[in-house]
């Protein structure tokens, strides 16, 4: 595989770009693997990935039903962040945000990882408690946060509306380690690096049932590209956990919904973070073409369509305007949506199935784009070792039974309120 | 979208409080709370389920639905939805 | 073209929400209260008083008295029959009337309120600029009276000037009735 | 000057000013901006996204991706602005984008030099060492280059409004198809809205020479409108999009009330958002004209042909002065004529079809005119030649200053798409067509590929009379309409090869043939990776004019045919729409209602500042003159109330009437603690869990009859409670016999409290006994306050002797004034929900902090209440291990070992001496105040085997707001643990 490099981009330029190779080997499916990544998202990418690099194992195949990178991994609003409250969750995105701070070199393929700082905004005094809570639970597992009143989210955003408002701003929580990355080149990114150790990258195939073995352990998936048969079988397909689980027989503690996201025509930059109101739903950054990336909640009902309604767009752009009255005369270029796995307690499950040889990486919610190097590196440590790793040990399929919940919003088992 | 409320007729989706699947009914024995709880049903197709139409009538309905292409199919009152 | 429009802020009656209990069917509590109870989303009226279906099982009722105690009364000759709630201080009864009122309505709630499919006994509960409100046809004016909860009524006012300015009507200040 | 002698739909008699890039023109009433530009000679308008490349104006409508200027000044300035779109107005400012220093000579060209390394994904590749510099170098410079117009940051000063539409038929498109399915259904007596986004009906009749019925399209157009206008049944909107197609048959439109207006009259919207359920609908949207691929392709001056069409007849504008056409289909011939009609020279038609020679004998006179060839390269900005491949190969240059290109017809069809159905490939009409349409909804005209005008009309006919046949409508005489009509064959030319210079594909994003031979190659060779890789179609014409050619184009790279790579799904908006006009009214002090109290306005009057809580404005305290800061007032108010009286408004809590047989059987389901037992006219303080065993909400329960309860909820948790018991009696338990009714608006409540409260009181209602025999802690009665009902509890939640009154809503001012004026002879205090939650804290009630969600019932030292005799919603699940386990942390109080320290809530809890890891985290302050009672900090907080740690030292660390502190841990009750003042 060519290293990328300015070096080997001006050589390539002079042969008139003729010479560049497949970013990924678009494979056709071998009868066996010693495992099989069932969903070709940012999650199972990176875990093929990490099986390969980290356990050495590369006898791997990634099966995607569609095009790699065409779930959530392509339709995220592409925020990372690492500003949790809980034990459970919090060492695990701390994690993934070292794996990012890292991400470029070690796949040698630029995901644009911008550390432009993510604040959240507040806007009464319970909230900034809340945000101090939570800042200092971050600073206690190493992460940074800063606390910022009034004048200081003044001095970072200037264009809010700190008159007017609805819900004054009062101030705001900052990481400014968190950020964006750009969402199609880290998919692109660790199909190459995969592809390049010996990984095999399945499009177009979608698993539609599973292989048992006589002790009922999986042996195998039925696809529309025919029979694979592995001993070890991970499923990471974000908004289809349900029906991927459903096809081996159990039931998962998460609901489908969609939630859309918007683009902005393209404008000079802006934006200067990632700022969230926190008076109402809504999110935005400037991407590096000049589009303002935006979205807010969740439509709140289930769903498979990969689009949502206009109540969910009216509260958006009502939340955006309540911050950012210059926004009035921007214009939306582009909505669309895409299936989440929201989970009953808004964190995600990184476990074993109740069946032998099946393990589970679901229920990320609308926040999952910025675990994606963790999950795949603790997914992988799951799936080579049979053990979970320890920044993801809070992730446990039974946590619904024993009550160890990790809700980070206190919502309860009310998956659209998350 | 629009939800049609028995009672009220046919109304913008944002009157409503959305609740998930209609299916589970409170048990009685411990042993099935956590099911009750935390496994609703989440089907790519028809769906009976519960919407609450909290700026209009008030009434808790049974929306049949299908989550591919949220086409409705009918609606009636929880309270006398078959049971 | 200015439509016409006039906002007036009602006052002196009262308002009560019915609740049928549990088998009780609509007649029942019309016959005790001397009309026909409405099974859906209209209103019905006999002797000052007004029955609006609000819900199933759910009326509010509405009279034309200045007795503080009306809602006592309602539910005394509803016992057993129906639980009542006084809520004659619970809203602000606004009367809009003149072609505007059509058009104010329709901007604000994603409602058919064109004659061929607005009953002229309909009764619609729904939001309006986040607000929920009740209202109903009174004529064919076409008159409605509108019921806001009271602690939102400022912010109702302003939705309806703004949007009375929008469709370019002189707003008029509202009076007592 | 470029504008013809006569003709056009412009009104001469109206000459405007106008400006771009700070030089002044003028232009006519019926100008868009483009026309006016054309017809002042301007022909440099934008640069390109990339490489910031000369572009001129491409199209005469919505689709255009080149033209793109900033609109307006200061805070109404709009970026981003096709000029094809502005409608001219007197005084209309415009300036062109994403150049520096200027237009004509724009530094970032540079770009073009390094053209050869900024191919489709190059970043991807690069800009990875040093890791740091992407931040501080690379990205930067990156986002400066990139983006298009300036955002002005200041807020957007003009309103925008909404309304609601309802109709038998809407029909999407006022061109010829349009008109005639809105005549038949409006004739029929249907509900009909027709929309159009241009300022007049007609579509591309007006762009056209063609007649209807014998006489001049536009004249069958304004007779045709006057129809429509006429009937009452139809309603008409112009300058209105329709964005987007939702579920439920519904539309999205945005019409542009005043966009047309230098600015908006004074209350007038500037937009105004519709949504629009219609029953049945007609997308007769049209279809928008392909360019060709082929070298120099974007330059100034090269146009899409029927955009000359347009220019010339609509506009009486002359692109140029002498004109090459090049097409694949028959509509380029069209355009010749029409230049040639308008005097225009040509200087040859090169039509790529062998046999496309035949239609020369449309043209009025002789012309060059070439079969098989094609136009290689094109040269200068603005243009001033172009090389053309005659069907001998030979290559021959020749001068023109516009070239007009016609490569086919591609319908309009991306609504049709935002249901998720991809639309499929039609060999016949070389185009994508509409495979499942949205329910209710039927293309027609050229949007359903009938591309010539009398099939259009046709079209529009037909689909009209199926759809009003669906909805029982009887159509008695369809219309027919004979048009003058030309042949519209084409045979697409998706490439042109041998071109020296850059072609082409998507000219905003500079997506160029080789940028998708090069995916193609590095294996982003399905069309949506294509899309991604290359961003072909995402700039803000979103691909209407370069989707397809870049398909067809992956499609021959990989060896497909242009069916089996299909294509990409349109999203809404189908036209970009202004975030402002979604967000209508709900903008500023306006995004959400505002509730207010009853003796808000009162309280105002008594210097109260007012805090946002939820919806409602409450209180927060009422500053006297003379008080230094908030704290001392505060003090003052907790000091008056806990030593003599305090008058609290507390309206905004949650209240819930609930009647019925089995009444007291729910609420014992409701709540942990059994309510059934509670006497009529007595008080219980309840605690609802979720099904989840978490804490949901507490409150107050009362019993006015043997079947009549009454209930408060907190302020935050109203409407839910109100929710969860309709779930419970309509959804779990429908076979109660239980009503339920909020009654919120229907009190104004105040506590008054403090060791005065009872003689204060008392001169409320001289007539009743508050004597503690007559009337203990936690008694309530219906009572009569003047002439008013009125219900008084004895309860408190500061801890003080204290009462609650209410009465009704309208009243609560007076009632206010009452107490407040009875208050001030025994020197009570007003307070607010500052001295409210100090004196919460102070009695370690839960508040906010404490039912966050995330607590169970023993989390709060409420454990025992949760009766073991009854099944209460959560019981089961609030057994589970992990909310039961030992070292859940539980409340309790936390005092400053040094009392000028203060407590902030948020601040986690450490063992002292720990180091600040999160493995000694064992616990957080939920709530903290400054205890005027005690004279220091007070907080509550929940800490890991609370319970079992009063006197215990602690520290409380809070890095991101200051230095830690060490604290006592104690009861969190500060006050009266006895609970002896209540009682009083
Ligand atoms: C609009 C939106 C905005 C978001 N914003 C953010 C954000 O700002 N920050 C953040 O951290 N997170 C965000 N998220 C969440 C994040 O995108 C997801 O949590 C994450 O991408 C999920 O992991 P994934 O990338 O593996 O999922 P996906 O990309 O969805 O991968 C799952 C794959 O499985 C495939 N698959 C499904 N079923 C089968 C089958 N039977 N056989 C084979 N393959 C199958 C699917 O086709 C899909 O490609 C957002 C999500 C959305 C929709
Ligand atoms: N000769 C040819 O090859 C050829 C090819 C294509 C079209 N045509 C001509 O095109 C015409 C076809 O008639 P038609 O009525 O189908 O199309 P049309 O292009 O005349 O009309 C379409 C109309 O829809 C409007 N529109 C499009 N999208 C809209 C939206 N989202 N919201 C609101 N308005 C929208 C446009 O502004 C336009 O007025 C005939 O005049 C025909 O001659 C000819
Ligand atoms: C971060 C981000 C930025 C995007 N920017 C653009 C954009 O500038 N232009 C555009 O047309 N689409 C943009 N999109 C949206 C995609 O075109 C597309 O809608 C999205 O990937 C979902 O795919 P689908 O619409 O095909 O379902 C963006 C998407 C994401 C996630
Ligand atoms: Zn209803």
């Amino acid at each position: 595989m060519t290293r990328f490099s300015i070096l080997s981009l001006m050589k390539n330029a002079a042969s008139g770009h003729r010479n560049w190779q497949p970013t990924w080997r678009n494979a056709t499916p071998r009868p066996d693997y010693d495992i099989i990544v069932i969903g070709g998202g940012g999650h199972g990418l990176a875990t093929a990935y990490y099986l390969a690099k980290n356990h050495g194992i590369s006898r791997v195949a990634v099966l995607e039903k569609g095009w790699i990178g065409g779930g959530n991994a392509g339709r995220n609003t592409t925020i990372i962040r690492s500003n949790y409250l809980l034990p459970g969750n919090e060492p695990f995105y701390e994690w993934s945000m070292k794996l990012w701070e890292g991400l470029e070199q070690d796949l040698n393929y630029n995901t644009m990882v911008s550390q432009r700082g993510v604040l959240n905004l507040c806007h009464s005094d319970a909230q900034r408690d809340a945000y101090a809570r939570r800042g200092n639970a971050m600073r206690l597992h190493g992460a940074d946060a800063v606390l910022l009143d009034r004048d200081g989210v003044r001095r970072i955003a200037p264009f809010l509306d700190f008159d007017q408002a609805r819900f004054p701003v009062t101030g705001g929580l900052l990481q400014p380690r968190g950020g964006t990355a750009r969402h199609d080149a880290v998919v692109w990114g660790f199909a190459r690096g995969a592809s390049d150790r010996g990984v095999d990258i399945v499009q177009n195939c979608e698993v539609t049932g599973f292989l048992r073995d006589a002790a009922g352990a999986v042996a195998g998936v039925e696809t529309t590209r025919g029979t694979i048969r592995a001993g070890r079988i991970g499923m990471a397909v974000a908004g289809n956990s349900s029906r991927v689980a459903a096809l081996a027989g159990f039931r998962l503690p998460i609901e489908s919904h969609v939630l859309q996201a918007f683009v902005s025509e393209a404008l000079k930059p802006v934006i200067p973070n990632v700022i969230t109101f926190g008076a109402g739903h809504f999110y935005i950054s400037q991407s590096d073409k000049g589009g303002l990336v935006f979205g807010g909640d969740i439509d709140r009902y289930n769903s498979y369509a990969s689009r949502g309604n206009l109540p969910a767009v009216e509260d958006v752009c009502e939340s955006g305007m309540a911050i950012m009255p210059m926004l009035g005369r921007v214009r939306m270029l582009r909505s669309w949506g895409g299936i989440m796995d929201m989970s009953m307690d808004g964190s995600p499950v990184i476990d074993r199935a109740p069946i032998d040889g099946l393990y589970v990486n679901a229920g990320w919610c609308y926040g999952g784009f910025k675990a994606t190097p963790a999950s795949g590196w603790c997914f992988a440590h799951l799936l080579a070792t049979g053990n979970p790793h320890e920044a993801a040990s809070a992730y446990r399929l039974d946590r619904f039974r024993t009550g160890h919940l990790i809700d980070e919003r206190g919502a309860g088992a009310q998956p659209n309120l998350h | 979208m629009r939800i049609p409320c028995p009672f009220c007729g046919d109304r913008d989706a944002r009157e409503f409080v959305y609740r998930g699947d209609a299916a589970p009914r409170r048990p009685t024995a411990d042993d099935e709370f956590h099911d009750y709880v935390y496994l609703r049903a989440n089907p790519a197709g028809a769906m009976r389920e519960l919407w609450y139409h909290a700026q209009g009538c008030r009434s808790w309905i049974v929306v049949t639905r299908d989550t591919r292409t949220h086409e409705i199919f009918g609606a009636e009152l929880a309270k006398d939805a078959a049971r | 073209m200015a439509e016409a429009l006039t906002i007036r802020t009602r006052s002196g009656f009262g308002l009560a929400t019915i609740t049928a209990r549990k088998g009780v069917a609509a007649g029942a509590i019309g016959q005790a209260l001397g009309l026909v109870a409405p099974a859906g989303p209209v209103w019905t009226a006999a002797e000052g008083v007004m029955l609006l279906g609000t819900g199933p099982g759910v009326w509010l009722a509405h009279a034309e008295t200045v007795s503080p105690f009306w809602g006592d009364g309602l539910r005394q000759r509803l016992a057993g029959l129906a639980a009542v709630s006084d809520q004659s201080g619970a809203c602000v009864v606004l009367r809009l009337s003149g072609a505007g009122a059509r058009i104010a309505l329709r901007r604000g709630a994603s409602i058919d309120l064109d004659p061929a499919a607005f009953r002229p006994d309909a009764v619609v509960v729904t939001a309006i600029a986040h607000i929920g409100v009740t209202f109903w046809q009174v004529d064919a004016v076409p008159t409605y009276d509108i019921a806001v909860p009271r602690s939102f009524i400022g912010s109702f006012h302003h939705w309806l000037d703004v949007t009375a300015a929008a469709i370019r009507l002189p707003v008029p200040a509202s009076g007592e009735a | 000057m470029s504008r013809l002698a006569e003709g056009g739909l412009i009104d001469r008699t109206k000459p405007l000013r106008f400006s771009f890039d700070g030089r002044h023109y003028t232009g006519f009433a019926g100008d868009t901006l483009a026309s006016a530009l054309i017809a002042n000679g301007i022909r440099l308008v934008g640069r390109s996204f990339k490489y910031h490349r000369p572009r001129g104006i491409l199209s005469a409508g919505s689709e255009e991706p080149n033209a793109l200027v900033t609109l307006r000044k200061g805070d109404r300035a709009e970026p981003d602005s096709r000029a094809t779109t502005i409608e001219l107005f007197d005084g209309l400012a415009a300036t062109s984008q994403n150049r520096w220093p200027s237009l004509d000579f724009d530094m970032m060209a540079v770009n073009q030099i390094a053209a050869p390394l900024f191919v489709a994904g190059f970043y991807y590749k690069t800009f990875m060492w040093p890791a740091k510099f992407w931040e501080k170098l690379y990205e930067p410079l990156i986002r400066r280059a990139a983006g298009l117009g300036a955002l002005s940051t200041l807020p957007d000063p003009d309103s925008y409004d909404r309304e609601h539409g309802f109709c038998d038929l809407l029909v999407i498109g006022g061109g010829p198809a349009g008109l005639a399915a809105a005549l038949t259904a409006g004739r029929a007596g249907a509900r009909v809205i027709l929309v159009d986004e241009d300022r007049i009906f007609g579509g591309r009749l007006l762009g056209e020479r063609y007649e209807v019925d014998g006489v001049a399209g536009v004249d069958w157009t304004n007779a045709a409108v006057a129809e429509l206008a006429s009937l009452a049944n139809v309603r008409l909107l112009l300058r209105t999009t329709v964005f987007g197609i939702y579920d439920g048959r519904e539309y999205g439109a945005i019409e542009r009330v005043a966009d047309h207006l230098p600015q908006p009259a004074p209350g007038q919207p500037r937009q105004r958002f519709w949504k629009i359920i219609a029953r049945r609908a007609i997308l007769a949207s049209g279809a928008i004209e392909r360019p060709l691929v082929f070298g120099g392709n974007d330059r100034p001056g090269v146009m899409l042909a029927s955009a000359v069409s347009t220019y010339v007849n609509r506009y009486a504008a002359a692109p140029g002065r002498r004109a090459v056409v090049f097409t694949a289909s028959d509509s380029g011939w069209t355009t010749a004529a029409d230049l040639m009609t308008a005097d225009i020279q040509v200087a040859a038609v090169i039509d790529s079809r062998p046999d496309g020679g035949v239609s020369a004998s449309r043209l009025p006179h002789d012309v060059e005119t070439f079969s098989g060839a094609v136009v290689v390269d094109a040269h200068g900005a603005p243009l001033r030649g172009v090389d053309i491949r005659a069907a001998d190969g030979r290559i021959r240059r020749i001068e023109a200053d516009l070239l007009a290109m016609a490569g086919g017809w591609t319908p309009a069809i991306g609504l049709g798409a935002n249901l998720g159905s991809r639309p499929v490939w039609s060999e016949s009409i070389q185009g994508f067509l509409i495979d499942v349409a949205p329910p209710g909804l039927q293309p027609a005209g050229a949007a359903a590929g009938t591309f010539s005008l009398g099939a259009a009309l046709a079209d529009g006919v037909a689909k009209a009379v199926s759809a009003l046949a669906d909805l029982g409508f009887a159509v008695s005489a369809p219309g027919r309409y004979e048009a003058s009509d030309e042949p519209s064959g084409v045979t697409p030319l998706w490439h042109v090869g041998g071109s020296r210079t850059k072609a082409f594909v998507d000219f905003q994003h500079d997506v160029t043939d080789t940028d998708i031979a090069l995916a193609a190659r590095e294996g982003f060779v399905s069309i949506e990776h294509l899309k991604r890789y290359t961003t072909l179609g995402m700039a803000t014409d979103q691909g209407k004019t370069s989707q397809l050619n870049g398909h067809a184009l992956l499609a021959a790279a990989t060896g497909k045919s242009i069916a089996e790579a299909g294509t990409v799904l349109s999203r809404p908006p189908y036209g970009p729409v202004a975030i402002g006009a979604f967000a209508g009214h709900h903008r500023g002090a306006g995004f959400r209602p505002e509730r207010r109290t009853p003796a808000h306005d009162w309280a105002a009057s008594q210097g109260a500042s007012f805090i946002e809580a939820g919806l409602w404005k409450r209180a927060r305290w009422f500053a006297r003159p003379g008080e230094r800061d908030w704290q001392e007032t505060v003090n003052r108010e907790v000091t008056t109330t806990r030593g003599t009286a305090g008058i609290c408004d507390v309206s905004t809590l949650g209240k819930i009437e609930i009647e019925g047989p089995d009444a007291a059987l729910l609420l014992d389901r409701l709540y942990i603690n059994t309510i059934s037992t509670l006497p009529v006219g007595r008080v219980r303080y309840g605690v609802m869990l979720r099904e989840d065993g978490l804490v949901m909400d507490d409150g107050t329960v009362t019993r006015l009859a043997e079947d009549r309860f009454f209930l408060t909820t907190t302020t935050a948790n109203a409407a839910t409670v109100m929710q969860h018991i309709d779930h419970a009696r309509q959804v779990i338990w429908p076979e109660l016999d239980v009503q339920a009714v909020s009654v919120s608006e229907q009190w104004a409540s105040f506590s008054v409290a403090g060791p005065e409260a009872r003689r204060l009181a008392q001169r409320l209602l001289p007539d009743f006994d508050l004597a503690n025999s007559a009337f203990p802690f936690m008694a309530a009665v219906e009572t009569v306050w003047q002439t008013l009902p009125a219900r008084l509890f004895r309860v408190s939640y500061s801890g003080e002797l204290a009462y609650e009154i209410a009465v009704r809503a309208d009243h609560g001012e007076v009632l206010a004034r009452a107490l407040h004026t009875v208050g001030q002879e025994f020197g009570a205090t007003l307070y607010g929900i500052e001295a409210l939650g100090v004196m919460r804290i102070e009695k370690g009630h839960p508040g906010g902090g404490e039912l966050n969600g995330q607590t169970t019932a023993a989390d709060l030292g409420m454990g025992r209440m949760m009766s073991r005799k009854k099944d209460f919603i959560g019981q089961v699940m609030a057994a589970r291990p992990g909310l039961t386990a030992p070292d859940r942390p539980c409340l309790v109080g936390l005092r400053p070992v040094d009392p000028r320290q203060r407590l902030c809530a948020g601040a986690h809890l450490l063992p002292g001496g720990a180091a600040a890891v999160a493995a000694n985290d064992q616990g957080h302050v939920t709530s903290a105040a400054f205890s005027p009672t005690l004279g220091h900090s007070i907080a509550l907080a929940l800490l890991a085997h609370g319970a079992e740690r009063h006197g215990e030292r602690i520290v409380v660390h809070d890095p991101v707001r200051g230095p830690d502190i060490e604290a006592e841990i104690c009861s969190p009750v500060f006050v009266d643990p006895e609970g002896i003042r209540v009682h009083g």
